[in-house]
């Protein structure tokens, strides 16, 4: 074990525990902060595979972003402080089956099949900010041209729908 | 280091986000899982990119275009749920049971249309 | 690695920490006085002697001593963890500043990012602590806290990414080494966004909604006593640091001062970033609070028209020189 | 020309069904009917006139077998026919308007009655076997509409119901026969057939011949299919004479006469005809004698009638047999019409209900006086003479000059033939009595519209046999007509005797306890009802047990099962997207799994 390794496991581990109890944990809001945990590990993954900049904007767009409006949504849509009883449906068996399922069938093929593969990461520089730059603007261009037409798509989706001044009148009050 | 860590983690993670998305009644809980899902993915995308040295760094490149779809994707979800928070005060999935087959004379057995129709 | 390379990097973080012990403190105190002469009231003048400067040390024995409150209907755990949450991250930014030529804790190639990122971890403190008081005022300034975050992160990144355009570099010793004097009028725009988007961040007057004591008592620190509430405080003024450090480091050339060699750099700093402190203090007493709805128009329809104005000026710029 | 005129002698009565159901009743009534027919009759009289033998054809589609011809083909005999026909049809149509006056189903009434009388006149005057079996079957077609036209009755549908069936039964055997002289002459055209006669099988033309037999029997309601036609009565009176003189059982003695080489050829075909014609005509007259009702008298004097012409044919006088068939629908047409006269007026048909109308309805009076003088061959009306040359006729045979049947069935015939004749004029004797004698009772004389009809079919019942003395093998011969008129005397008096001696009571009570049996023509319907009805109708109800414990079950069942194994289907379909989610991520993974697996 290489010492990469040796901080990659605990790290993959935190990642992973926390995951299982964002999707377990009888508690809204702590799931929300159980994902934050999580994807800070991995940011800390990231970092290990030498993808600086990716770690950051992982940082910066999940944590600092989506999962404030996760949070958001939670407190919008009232949710209550402590356990709630009614947080998984009827579906779990079926559901851990087909997790089992397919937790089993991706570990070994993965395993099979990358299971003397090894990472060199070299000087460290191939996430820095400037290759991925660099990469982004020499070959992605129009697929990054392309997403950020999505996102203005996307923006405006988010605005028609949560404005109530536009588009179909909703049926009933309900939310503030 | 070994491609296997990084592999079986993402593995692992995104089965956890299979489960998620499964199990979970609350909309914005399965949202959750679908992040954890593409966190899997974006794991596996890094690790290629770093085992590969593509220098194209399409891993990375695919991997800041992912993160910002999910960012949209959160941001419309979000929108949705709201809409649908609003429109009939619960977000737990399976109750929004629209695509149902009406005339069923009872979907889940042992309950009667009269309570589906109330419940929904 | 060696003993001296390991003994380095101690040092560095021993100093790191030990400045964010006590810059914040000096802020702090800063803003008692400052605050006090602007009002023209007093206030405390005896601990410590010379204007009661030890006033800020008995207010935070006082706090210790305090009785810590948690709500019955509060989530514990949540609730405990979210003035560590609020505080922590600056810490780690503060650890990216340089403070001089080769002098900072560490020196990141993604500084700038980093930077943003983690100071974006801090405000899930705040929404962490308005959602587990199990309080109405609590809640309202958690959710306002979300909302104010959403809309003056995109202005605040946009305006650091102007001056990452203009030096080339994300890194913030790069930033401050490729930083000219003219800059001070060329980003003039971009660091005007920054500090008030920094500040609305912060929650500090006039963009405190979040807290807004006359509406919703304190918001999310309604509940919060003794050495949290302690730690709350601290958090804000070590956010005022860090964004006067940040502010000074993009747009004010950072450790580099109109005369003198680089080894004057940290007080060069240092310098700024307590000048940009009493900006913040000096708008704190000055302006009344703005409204939700101000605040939202504010940062929308001025903020990012601006930074995006700001960023093709940039890049006009850029391609004309190079 | 002559097969041009006769074209339109078919169509015209067509042409009126076509337009006259659609219009009927915007028109009025009867005009299109009418004038179809009488241009029809008109044509047919000029046919006959030129009366040179003609023939046109048409091949249809090429059918890949043996060729299927359209066309017509006048002879001496089709032309006779079609002029009997169409001038009987004439009568009726005038006479209808009159007699359904006021039936809100008079048009379809008039455009089927012209629809029959086409069809007989395509029997009559086709010149392809196939085509004169469609006609056949139009015919049966139109034969049950119009006895149902009452339907409302019960009486009237079954009747309608059984006329159907019976002569359905019989057409099975004569398409059969059809196909049998077709296949061996290797052509339905009736020409070709009848020069292909002596190239045929003895056993071909003997099957062939009886399977004719079977159809004529059924179609001319001879004995064993003889029993639709009294109960087809339950038509309208018009209807009845249509049915009776012109078309329908008149097609069976026309269609022997025309086949007549096929049964030359095979004697035993002959022999059966003769037997049947027997029992047919005594028994018959039998009943007719006994019956309580006016027109099923007439009926049963029908199925005699028309035996008589059928052992006419089979002692070999064809001649014989067509005079008698073109008398007979003179005097019969004449009979129904003056029947339906007499139940307008009264109201019924019973003959215990009838009587002493000859002071009320004179014109009735005389023109049935006729039209029973000549039904039971008194002379100088047409009867006797055509009666007398079937008497003559089977005399011959007897005697063995022409010996077509076996001299013993030849002997058979002429005994029955002149028993016949006696009980005819005796129960002709009881009817006329029955009714226009007796206690007198209040009635109308009918209409003109009526009238008109029966005064213009009682001339030809009348002088018809005078007129015919012009060709000489219509002439009677001394002995068997002397013969004849002694029977015919012997029989009438009997009767009047009886009437003597007991005014008002029914001489049909000299049969004494054979009566019922009588009346009820030798109770073949209850034989026919206790056998092949019962058995038809038990088979019938286990079809329907077999259909619906079976067949209907296997499908409802199959229907019901359908449904609970989609129902089982529908509880995945209950709108939960986890759960569909879950299937799909199902499916990925084992089709992962298989993948992995297998390669």
């Amino acid at each position: 074990m290489t010492g990469a390794e040796l901080v990659f496991v605990p790290l993959g581990a935190v990642a992973l525990g926390s995951s299982v109890l964002v999707v377990t944990t009888d508690q809204l809001v702590r799931a929300a902060l159980w994902l934050v945990v999580a994807l800070g590990a991995l940011a800390g993954c990231f970092l290990l595979l030498a993808a600086e900049l990716v770690a950051w904007v992982q940082v910066l767009i999940y944590v600092g972003a989506v999962v404030v409006l996760l949070l958001f949504g939670i407190m919008l849509t009232r949710a209550p402080i402590g356990r709630s009883v009614d947080l998984d449906s009827g579906n779990r068996v079926a559901a851990l089956v087909v997790a089992l399922g397919t937790a089993g069938t991706l570990v070994t093929v993965v395993v099979g099949g990358f299971r003397t593969a090894s990472i060199d990461l070299g000087d460290g520089s191939a996430g820095s900010a400037g290759t991925v730059g660099a990469g982004l603007f020499r070959y992605w261009v129009l697929p990054f041209e392309l997403l950020s037409v999505l996102l203005l798509a996307a923006l405006v989706g988010a605005i028609v729908l949560s404005r109530r001044d536009i588009g179909p009148r909703a049926r009933d009050g309900g939310e503030d | 280091m070994h491609v296997v860590y990084p592999v079986v983690l993402a593995a692992l993670l995104f089965s956890v986000g299979v489960y998620g998305v499964l199990a979970r009644r609350n909309a914005i809980l399965v949202l959750m899982s679908v992040e954890l899902m593409l966190n899997a993915v974006n794991l596996n995308l890094v690790t290629f990119d770093a085992w590969l040295k593509d220098t194209l760094a399409s891993g990375q490149a695919l991997t800041l275009f992912v993160i910002a779809i999910a960012a949209a994707e959160v941001g419309l979800g979000l929108a949705i749920v709201l809409l649908v928070f609003r429109n009939r005060s619960s977000i737990a999935v399976d109750q929004l049971r629209d695509l149902a087959d009406r005339d069923a004379p009872s979907a889940v057995p042992g309950e009667t249309v009269a309570e589906r129709e109330a419940a929904r | 690695m060696t003993v001296a390379g390991v003994l380095d990097v101690v040092l560095r973080l021993v100093l790191v920490v030990g400045a964010f012990l006590l810059l914040p403190l000096l802020v702090g105190q800063l803003e008692h006085k400052a605050m006090a002469h602007m009002q023209s009231r007093v206030g405390p003048m005896y601990a410590g002697g010379f204007h009661g400067w030890a006033q800020l040390v008995a207010d935070g024995v006082k706090f210790v001593q305090k009785e810590h409150v948690v709500p019955t209907a509060a989530d514990r755990t949540v609730f405990s963890l979210a003035p560590a949450v609020a505080l922590l991250p600056y810490l780690l930014v503060l650890a990216a500043v340089p403070v001089g030529p080769g002098l900072v804790a560490v020196d990141l190639p993604a500084g700038l990012f980093f930077a943003l990122a983690v100071l974006s971890v801090s405000v899930l403190g705040s929404i962490m602590a308005g959602w587990s008081s199990a309080n109405k005022y609590a809640l309202l300034g958690g959710m306002r806290t979300a909302a104010q975050l959403l809309a003056y992160e995109l202005p605040l990144v946009l305006a650091g990414s102007s001056v990452v355009m203009a030096a080339g570099t994300l890194s913030l010793s790069g930033i401050v080494l490729a930083w000219r004097p003219w800059w001070l009028v060329w980003q003039a725009a971009a660091a005007v966004v920054f500090f008030v988007s920094g500040l609305a961040e912060l929650a500090r007057p006039p963009f405190d909604m979040p807290l807004a004591d006359s509406e919703i008592v304190l918001g999310p620190l309604t509940e919060y006593t003794g050495l949290r509430f302690a730690l709350f405080m601290l958090a804000e003024y070590a956010g005022i640091v860090v964004l006067c450090a940040l502010t000074a480091v993009l747009f004010l050339g950072g450790w580099r001062g109109p005369f003198g060699d680089a080894s004057l750099g940290p007080i060069w700093l240092l310098a700024k970033i307590f000048l940009l402190a009493f900006v913040v203090i000096w708008v704190r007493v000055s302006t009344p609070r703005l409204r939700s709805d101000q605040l939202q128009r504010l940062a929308w329809l001025v903020l990012v028209p601006m930074s995006l104005g700001q960023l093709a000026l940039t890049g006009v710029v850029k391609v004309v020189t190079s | 020309m002559t097969a041009a005129l006769a074209v339109p002698v078919v169509l015209a009565p067509f042409l009126a069904a076509a337009v006259g159901l659609p219009l009927g009743r915007r028109l009025p009534p009867g005009i299109v009917a009418i004038a179809g027919t009488a241009v029809s009759a008109v044509l047919a009289i000029a046919v006959a006139v030129s009366s040179r033998p003609a023939e046109t054809l048409a091949r249809l589609t090429p059918t890949g077998g043996i060729a299927v011809t359209v066309g017509v083909r006048v002879g001496g005999l089709s032309a006779t026919v079609a002029v009997m026909v169409t001038l009987v049809a004439l009568a009726v149509q005038v006479y209808s308007v009159g007699y359904l006056r006021g039936d809100p189903r008079y048009p379809s009434y008039a455009a089927l009655v012209s629809l029959f009388t086409a069809a007989m006149l395509t029997v009559v005057l086709s010149a392809d076997l196939l085509l004169t079996y469609a006609g056949w079957e139009v015919m049966g077609v139109c034969s049950y509409f119009l006895i149902g036209h009452h339907w409302e009755r019960p009486a009237a549908s079954s009747a309608a119901v059984k006329s159907f069936l019976m002569t359905r039964f019989g057409d099975v055997g004569f398409l059969f026969g059809v196909f049998v002289l077709g296949t061996a002459a290797g052509s339905f055209r009736i020409t070709d057939v009848l020069a292909a006669v002596p190239t045929m099988s003895h056993t071909t033309v003997l099957a062939a011949a009886l399977l004719m037999v079977v159809g004529v029997v059924g179609k001319s309601a001879q004995f064993p299919l003889h029993s639709w036609l009294p109960d087809a009565m339950a038509g309208p009176a018009p209807v009845s004479a249509l049915i009776h003189a012109a078309t329908m059982v008149a097609a069976g003695v026309y269609l022997v006469a025309l086949l007549f080489p096929v049964f030359l050829a095979a004697p035993l075909a002959l022999d059966v005809l003769a037997v049947l014609a027997v029992v047919s005509m005594l028994g018959a007259a039998l009943a007719a004698f006994a019956s309580a009702d006016l027109k099923r008298v007439l009926a049963y004097s029908t199925i005699s009638q028309l035996s008589l012409m059928f052992a006419a044919l089979a002692v070999g006088g064809r001649t014989a047999a067509i005079a008698h068939l073109v008398s007979h629908a003179a005097f019969k047409a004449l009979l129904f019409l003056c029947a339906g006269a007499v139940i307008t007026a009264v109201g019924g048909g019973l003959l215990t209900d009838l009587g002493g109308l000859r002071r009320a309805m004179p014109v009735t009076f005389a023109t049935m006086t006729v039209g029973f003088a000549a039904l039971a061959g008194f002379p100088p009306t047409s009867g006797f003479f055509s009666k007398d040359l079937v008497v003559a006729a089977a005399g011959h045979a007897a005697s063995g000059e022409a010996a077509l049947v076996t001299v013993a069935v030849a002997w058979l015939v002429a005994v029955a033939v002149l028993l016949t004749a006696g009980v005819t004029a005796a129960y002709a004797t009881r009817a006329w009595l029955l009714t226009f004698f007796g206690t007198e009772r209040p009635a109308r004389e009918a209409g003109p519209v009526l009238t008109g009809p029966l005064l213009a079919l009682a001339a030809p019942a009348l002088l018809l046999g005078l007129a015919a003395l012009r060709w000489p093998e219509l002439r009677p011969e001394w002995g068997s007509a002397l013969a004849s008129v002694a029977v015919v005397v012997l029989g009438a008096g009997v009767v009047l005797a009886r009437w003597r001696a007991a005014p008002g009571r029914d001489p049909a009570d000299l049969l004494g306890r054979a009566r019922p049996l009588l009346a009820s023509a030798w109770h073949t319907d209850d034989l026919y009802e206790r056998t092949v009805a019962r058995a038809v109708t038990g088979l019938a109800e286990r079809v329907v047990a077999v259909d619906d414990r079976v067949v209907g079950r296997a499908v409802t069942g199959s229907g019901r099962n359908a449904g609970r194994l989609g129902g089982l289907i529908r509880l995945s379909q209950n709108g939960n997207p986890q759960l569909y989610l879950t299937g799909l991520l199902a499916g990925v993974l084992l089709i992962a799994v298989g993948v992995v697996v297998l390669a």
